[in-house]
């Protein structure tokens, strides 16, 4: 093993943001077939050490090389020409072109004679990209008209391209492709990445600790911009992964369940044979004060939807939803705020955050009313208000006036939780709210959402794994053809298993 | 879905039926031809336009690149102030002049990263600024027959200049369809970083684009001249809002990433036909400016796909 | 340092822009006044900015301190009454041509507001439409081409051509368009018009000559140059070549060239104490210019003795052209 | 050490905080070390004066901007706030200046409306607006520049007189300068905008009332043009259609200059007022430096290109497009 050369590596690399110091001199190695996991908390400088090693940043000290040679990358194409690939953690196609534009986009070149483009080429290769990663799109498809799966599997595709240009071996980056995928979609990545090993090296960055130690075959844990640990999956388990990075150990009741108290007699939200066009119809159930509703529910049950018409996003078409005992419709998200909802979305950089305006008046964007006097804000009563949030959500920000944009994604996260709590809402819609945390921020979401349960808020939640729905419900809904197919209470100790519910799903 | 985006052209069609309705004369050949010679100009304009603003740029420079593009040929063909007679070289340098400020609009905008609303509104200044320095405010006479012949000989009943514009128009579709220069300018339209993180090189395509609309502008200067007969530093004048109008009417979006060299076309015919049918329709002179723009509302509001677009700036 | 009345006045001219020929013979007129009285020059312009035209003018009144003579075109009327105004409170002298509200007068702010000079545009407005009317063999139907609609000289020529309308039943104005001075919008008004109205067209009749140029160009398109008589009016080279080619029936000269340099001559003498402004006679104070109709009869001569060479003009003969004091109605 | 690093970038805001002042301070000084005559108190003060309406004008569309919008009918409004002005002040009196402003507003919510519920284009939705005004303009005029009288002047005495030598137009300017800031920096309002232009998505999700804002921001836009207006109509004793013509280009550019982002979410009414004093120490600095007159043009092109490249905040500014 140490005589052998990397086909990648970095040594003692180094690198700062104004007011962050994101890699510290940090090495890895990474061998000729290996698939390699790369996990650690929010925050910890993985996406960073991808960045650099994609080409997209330049480090401030310290040497990449490729096959021992020191090597260096002016940007994410010479990256690539020289054989490292990368699918990117936020959703990177562009959504106002088509499929197979966007597979071979800045890679034209081999389908160019003369500086004609010839599409009907292009858009073949780019099928038999596709076919690849076994997902059925058509090429020639707008790639906003994909779901998100889809698009991650494109996306892959699009790395895949490297095996076309690349020598005999290249490196495929992977920053949490998982993060969106449904299972079966995820044993199709897998089987990919496992097929390709014999020509290429993986890195793979996840925060579901068993689907590394599924996959990988060597772990590098992170911690603040260090590598606290190298070890070979065959020696690790999630235990002790959870133990590394977050130095504590992982709670054996991970979703807090003992916490779990019981709800309250007061529904605060009902609906009733609630439908909206295709998308889902007659939904009737009822939401109490202080519980965690669960829905579950494969992509296209309509379970998308009937959070968007919470949020306010999609107004309902027929039926009844009552806030409070009142029958209403909620035509915008201000409607929905006004009636004490919140959302917390999936799009997290997109709806959840202004990412360009500082942590603190993102915190109060949504309550600024409050503390407005005579129509003026009172500036120090918010500055007091957004530092309490971050000491007591352990937001990791430099300064309350930095732009969201910096905060890694578990920090942005909480940035979002804190704005719905300084809007003292009533209903929290949990829209897949860990998706891209670390176990130690997922940890401290749960927590949150016990707490704030407790003191009698309700919230709708729909998330990424079944077993975090069963988990932290009180009851669940399954919904399957945008139709309720199953209800369940998810009371401690008789939580339904996994089986259960997969059967009602599909 | 695929309705939405004819509807600039239903529009179009029902703007042509009341103004024909009001006037018959409104669909002569002969006036066909005035149409076409009305919408060669701000069509040439509008395709360079298109590039930039499917970018999500923008550029204010169409008036001074025409200006000096005029102005220059006006100077360097045979013309009634000096003894210059350089013919089809004269028009090589004039697109090279269109160009070269294009090169530099993008070179200020990915080097000095300043944006492209203040570099071009720069370079409009001081196109305009140079066009009027080379002539000391006064107006060249141009004698060249081929030049004048742009405007003034036909073929197939319509002025050499139509089937400049139109062979314009031939290019700028090629460019945006079938080039991987007119792919990236949408890609970067559709969001810079992410094409940046597919390898293409943001700054040569931005300059890239800002030159190809230079040299589209510089033709626009060159018609424009043979129109007038001369060159003069006002001859661009009132010239860039009818463009970018032409652009946005025809459903491009000014925030980037949607819209087509083709979508312009009918743009800029919404736009031209409505001011040639205020004057056949014999709207008061101090009210057209203002019935322009209401048509212009209604026209956008009837073309736009409401449901597609959430965000409009 | 510069206030010092001994040294010689900064002359100044101050005019709408230098992108049309009008204005940059205007501004040769100046620089050869200024020559001939070795008096530094400053040409402002206003990029048909009033605020811009006026500050500029505050500038180069701190600048010399007040020892200057100017010779400004305002950019609108209203634009007249602060730069007065500004020139009385600094001591400069002031010429101004064309534009002025009418309540505004020299004799109410002596000595430093030396005259105003104008050129009546009814009578110039109504010979234009009447050479045009001649050269259609005095019936037919005409279009009219318009300048700002609210500038004075707009309103007065087009005052002039429904005089001349008025007197001549046999032409008939089938529709008058505002083209703002702007050769592009005159060609496409005229293209509109030669769909709307055709064979109907005897005749054009323009405000400037850079529309009628235009509108020339409409004509030459169609294969109708020289076929439809246009007129002009400013007498710019292009539209006397225009004349001497027998495409245009008729301008008018006011020679912008005398008005640069006469503008700032007035001033100047003003300004060194030649004359006492206060003491002229009011026909001296705010009067017309003379204007020089040109056709096809004396188009050569005027070419040969105004624009193939440049005019000899003697600047000693201040009150030279005025024409009777302007009459407002 | 994270805390050293923290002050460091706090420096860097500062720094770049101040770029857009230090711009004009030394476009001042070169200009003055030059021609000093340029730094006499009463050259400053006429400067000053000189730059009210611009600001004015300025500041309204520093609105619509820092909403990622564009406001085109502001030169439009300001001419026929002027002959409202002139029409109405014999009757009206004081008044006047009311309906001209209140029309402003109204006009500006008309805009706003076509723009948000017809989905139209700002660019579009105010540049047709600005037509409709312009021909306003030029019916209600009768298409003439209207001159007012002494009587009617002696209303624009607020305009046109000083007090304690400092003229009346900068007190205005400078009333206008605290209202906007303080609307803008301190009011849900300005607080709204930046998060629109920074990321409506967000902005719409939390709840915010996007379209009321914009309405608002539009409304403002053509309020500010008209009171510009009605200065413009004071300053100048008269009202015309034509009054303001060609100060669109210099208003937005005063906007750009000061470092605000054209696309909206980054910027400040302090940034509108030093991008608006370096157009205008440009303009006239080259007036005092004798610029060659077919060079100005050249000039000024050139040296508003140089500003923005020193004073944008690109730190803010995600891409620069
Ligand atoms: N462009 C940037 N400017 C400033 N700071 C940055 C930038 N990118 C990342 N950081 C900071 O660098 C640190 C490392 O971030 P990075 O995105 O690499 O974390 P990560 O391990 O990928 O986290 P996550 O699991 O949330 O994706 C964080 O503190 C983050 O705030
Ligand atoms: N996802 C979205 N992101 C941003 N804007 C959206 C989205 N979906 C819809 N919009 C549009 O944004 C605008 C939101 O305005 P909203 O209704 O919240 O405020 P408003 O209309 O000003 O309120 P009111 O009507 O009470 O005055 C609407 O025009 C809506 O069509
Ligand atoms: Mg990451
Ligand atoms: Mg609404």
């Amino acid at each position: 093993m140490t005589a052998e050369i990397p086909t990648l590596s970095l040594v003692d690399v180094d690198k700062r943001f104004p007011g962050v110091h994101a890699l510290k001199r940090v090495s890895i190695n990474i061998m000729r077939g290996e698939v390699v996991g790369l996990i650690g908390e929010n925050g910890a400088g993985k996406s960073t050490l991808m960045k650099i090693l994609s080409g997209v940043y330049q480090p401030d000290a310290g040497e990449i090389r490729i096959a021992g040679q020191a090597a260096t990358f002016d940007d994410a194409a010479d990256a690539n020409r020289k054989g490292i690939g990368m699918v990117f953690q936020e959703q990177s196609l562009l959504t106002n072109m088509t499929v197979g534009e966007n597979i071979y986009l800045g890679n034209e070149a081999q389908f160019t004679r003369f500086g004609i483009v010839d599409w009907g080429r292009l858009y073949a290769a780019a099928e038999r990209q596709l076919a690849k990663v076994q997902v059925d799109v058509d090429p020639r498809a707008r790639a906003d008209t994909l779901s998100f799966a889809s698009r991650q599997m494109v996306e892959l595709a699009k790395a895949l391209t490297l095996e076309e240009h690349a020598g005999d071996h290249f490196v495929i980056l992977l920053d949490e492709p998982t993060s969106v995928l449904e299972r079966a979609e995820i044993d199709i990545l897998f089987e990919r990445v496992r097929a390709l090993k014999s020509r290429a090296s993986f890195i793979f960055v996840s925060h579901r600790l068993d689907e590394v130690l599924e996959l990988a075959d060597r772990i590098y844990v992170m911690k603040d911009g260090a590598v606290v640990a190298d070890l070979n999956s065959s020696e690790a388990d999630t235990t002790k992964l959870h133990h590394l990075m977050v130095g504590r150990s992982l709670q054996a009741e991970y979703y807090r369940e003992p916490l779990q108290r019981p709800y309250r007699e007061n529904v605060v939200l009902e609906t009733e044979n609630l439908s909206l066009g295709h998308a889902y119809k007659n939904v009737t159930f009822q939401l109490h004060a202080g519980e965690i509703l669960g829905i579950a529910g494969v992509i296209g049950s309509g379970r998308e939807e009937l959070t968007r018409t919470l949020a306010g996003f999609a107004p309902h078409d027929s039926g009844l939803l009552r806030i409070d005992g009142q029958s209403v419709r909620l035509t915008t998200p201000a409607k929905a705020v006004d009636l004490g909802l919140g959302y917390v979305p999936r799009e997290r950089r997109v709806e959840g955050l202004v990412l360009f305006l500082p942590v603190a008046a993102n915190i109060t964007l949504a309550d600024l009313a409050t503390f407005t006097r005579n129509g003026l804000i009172n500036s120090r009563e918010e500055r007091r208000i957004a530092e309490g949030w971050v000491e007591r959500l352990r937001i990791k920000t430099p300064t309350i006036n930095t732009l969201c944009l910096n905060l890694s994604g578990g920090n942005q996260q909480k940035v979002v939780l804190a704005k719905w709590l300084q809007a003292k809402a009533r209903i929290l819609i949990l829209d897949h709210p860990t998706r891209g945390l670390d176990v130690g921020a997922k940890e401290e979401v749960y927590d949150l959402a016990r707490a704030v349960t407790s003191e009698g808020l309700a919230v709708i939640l729909t998330s990424d794994t079944l077993e975090e729905t069963i988990g932290l419900s009180h009851r669940l809904l399954v919904m399957r053809d945008g139709e309720i197919t199953h209800r369940t209470d998810a009371a401690p100790g008789h939580k339904p298993s996994q089986i259960d519910l997969i059967g009602h799903m599909v | 879905m695929r309705i939405a985006s004819w509807a600039p052209v239903i529009v179009l069609l029902l703007l042509c039926a009341i103004i024909s309705v009001i006037n018959p004369n409104f669909l002569s050949f002969g006036n066909m031809v005035r149409i076409s010679q009305s919408a060669m100009i701000p069509l040439v304009l509008g395709i360079g336009a298109t590039f930039i603003i499917i970018m999500g740029s923008i550029d204010l420079s169409v008036e001074g690149v025409l200006t000096l593009a005029a102005v220059v040929l006006s100077m360097l063909v045979l013309n009634g102030e000096n003894a210059n007679d350089y013919g089809l070289f004269a028009v090589a340098a004039v697109l090279i002049v269109g160009a070269g400020v294009g090169f530099i609009n993008g070179l200020i905008n990915v080097r000095l990263k300043v944006p492209s609303f203040m570099t071009t509104l720069g370079t409009w200044f001081i196109g305009v600024g140079i066009a009027n320095a080379l002539l000391g405010g006064m107006a060249t006479r141009i004698n060249d027959p081929w030049i004048r012949g742009l405007a003034i000989e036909r073929f197939w009943g319509f002025p050499w200049g139509v089937w400049v514009a139109l062979l314009c128009l031939l290019i700028a579709l090629i460019i945006q369809n079938y080039t991987r220069l007119g792919r990236h300018v949408y890609a970067l339209g559709g969001g810079e970083e992410l094409a940046a993180l597919s390898g293409i090189s943001v700054a040569r395509v931005r300059i890239a684009a800002f030159t190809i609309a230079g040299v589209f502008y510089a033709v626009g200067g060159i018609l424009a001249a043979a129109q007038l007969g001369l060159g003069n530093a006002q001859i661009g004048n009132g010239r860039l809002f009818t463009t970018i109008t032409a652009v946005v009417v025809g459903g491009t979006s000014l925030s980037g990433g949607q819209g087509s060299v083709l979508q312009t076309v009918v743009g800029v015919l919404i736009v031209v036909v409505l001011s040639n049918g205020m004057v056949l329709m014999g709207v008061p002179p101090s009210v057209q400016i203002g019935v322009q723009g209401l048509m212009i509302i209604a026209a956008v509001a009837l073309s736009i796909n409401r449901k597609l677009m959430k965000i409009i700036k | 340092r510069r206030g010092n009345a001994a040294d010689m006045p900064t002359l100044v001219n101050s005019i709408r822009s230098l992108s049309n020929p009008y204005h940059a013979t205007w501004n040769a007129g100046g620089a050869a006044f200024a020559k001939s009285v070795g008096a530094e020059y400053v040409t402002l312009v206003t990029e048909g900015n009033s605020e811009k035209g006026i500050a500029d003018i505050k500038a180069i009144l701190a600048k010399t301190g007040g020892n200057c003579a100017i010779n400004i075109d305002p950019n609108d009327a209203p634009d007249a009454r602060p730069i007065v105004e500004a020139c009385k409170e600094a001591g400069a002298y002031v010429v101004t041509q064309w534009n002025k509200p009418v309540d505004l007068h020299p004799w109410d702010y002596n000595p430093n507001y030396v005259a105003h000079i104008s050129f009546s545009g009814v009578p110039y407005g109504k010979a234009m439409a009447e050479a045009l009317f001649k050269s259609m063999g005095g019936k037919g139907g005409i279009v009219a081409l318009g300048g700002i609609e609210s500038n004075v000289p707009a309103i007065e020529r087009k005052a002039g051509l429904e005089q001349a309308l008025k007197e001549n039943p046999g032409i008939q104005l089938l529709d008058f368009q505002v083209a703002n001075w702007s050769d592009t919008e005159a060609l496409e008004k005229t293209n509109a018009w030669l769909t709307q109205f055709g064979d109907k067209i005897g005749g054009i009749w323009a405000a400037n000559d850079g529309m009628g140029l235009a509108a020339i160009e409409a004509l030459r398109a169609d294969g109708r140059a020289g076929k439809v008589p246009v007129t002009g009016i400013d007498g710019i080279k292009l539209a006397v070549e225009a004349i001497q080619k027998g495409e245009m029936a008729g301008t008018v000269a006011w020679d912008p060239f005398w008005q640069g340099g006469m503008g700032l001559a007035i001033a100047f003498d003003a300004k060194t104490g030649v004359f006492d402004p206060a003491k002229e006679s009011k026909d001296h104070r705010e009067f017309y210019g003379t204007g020089v109709v040109i056709t096809g009869e004396n188009a050569q001569a005027y070419y040969d003795t105004n624009i193939k060479s440049e005019p000899t003009l003697d600047w000693k003969d201040i009150w030279g052209r005025a024409s009777g004091q302007i009459q407002y109605n | 050490m994270p805390m050293n690093s923290s002050l460091k970038r706090l420096n860097i805001d500062r720094l770049r905080h101040w770029l857009p002042l230090a711009t004009l301070i030394i476009l001042v000084t070169v200009v003055g070390v030059m021609e000093p005559v340029f730094l006499q108190p009463s050259t400053l003060l006429q400067l000053a004066s000189d730059t009210a309406v611009l600001f004015i004008l300025a500041t309204g569309v520093t609105f619509v901007i820092m909403l990622g919008g564009i406001d085109l009918s502001l030169q439009s409004m300001a001419s026929f706030s002027s002959v409202i002005v002139a029409l109405t002040i014999a009757q009206l009196g004081y008044v006047s200046f009311g309906l001209a402003v209140g029309t402003g507003i109204l006009a500006g919510f008309l805009s706003g409306i076509a723009h948000v519920k017809l989905k139209i284009p700002s660019f579009i939705a105010t540049l047709a607006m600005g037509g409709v005004l312009f021909s306003a303009a030029l019916v209600a005029s009768k298409e003439r520049s209207i001159t007012l009288g002494d009587a009617e002047r002696s209303y624009q005495t607020w305009v046109t007189g000083s007090h304690f030598g400092i003229p009346n137009v900068i007190i205005v300017g400078l009333i206008v300068l605290i209202v906007a800031h303080v609307l803008q920096a301190h009011t849900r309002f300005g607080r709204y905008s930046a998060a629109i232009g920074a990321g409506e998505p967000a902005a719409y999700a939390s709840g915010v009332k996007v379209d009321r804002q914009k309405i608002f921001a539009y409304m403002l836009s053509a309020g500010f043009a008209a009171l510009a207006g009605v200065i413009l109509a004071g300053r100048l004793s008269s009202g015309s259609p034509t009054l303001a013509a060609e100060m669109l280009l210099p208003s937005i550019a005063a906007v750009v200059v000061g470092g605000t982002a054209i696309t909206g979410g980054v910027g400040s009414i302090w940034r509108t007022l030093v991008g608006s004093l370096i157009i205008s120490v440009v303009r006239i600095g080259m007036t005092f430096l004798s610029v060659n007159i077919f060079a100005q043009n050249i000039v000024f092109g050139s040296v508003l290109v140089l500003a923005v490249a020193v004073t944008i905040d690109r730190s803010k500014i995600p891409i620069v497009k």
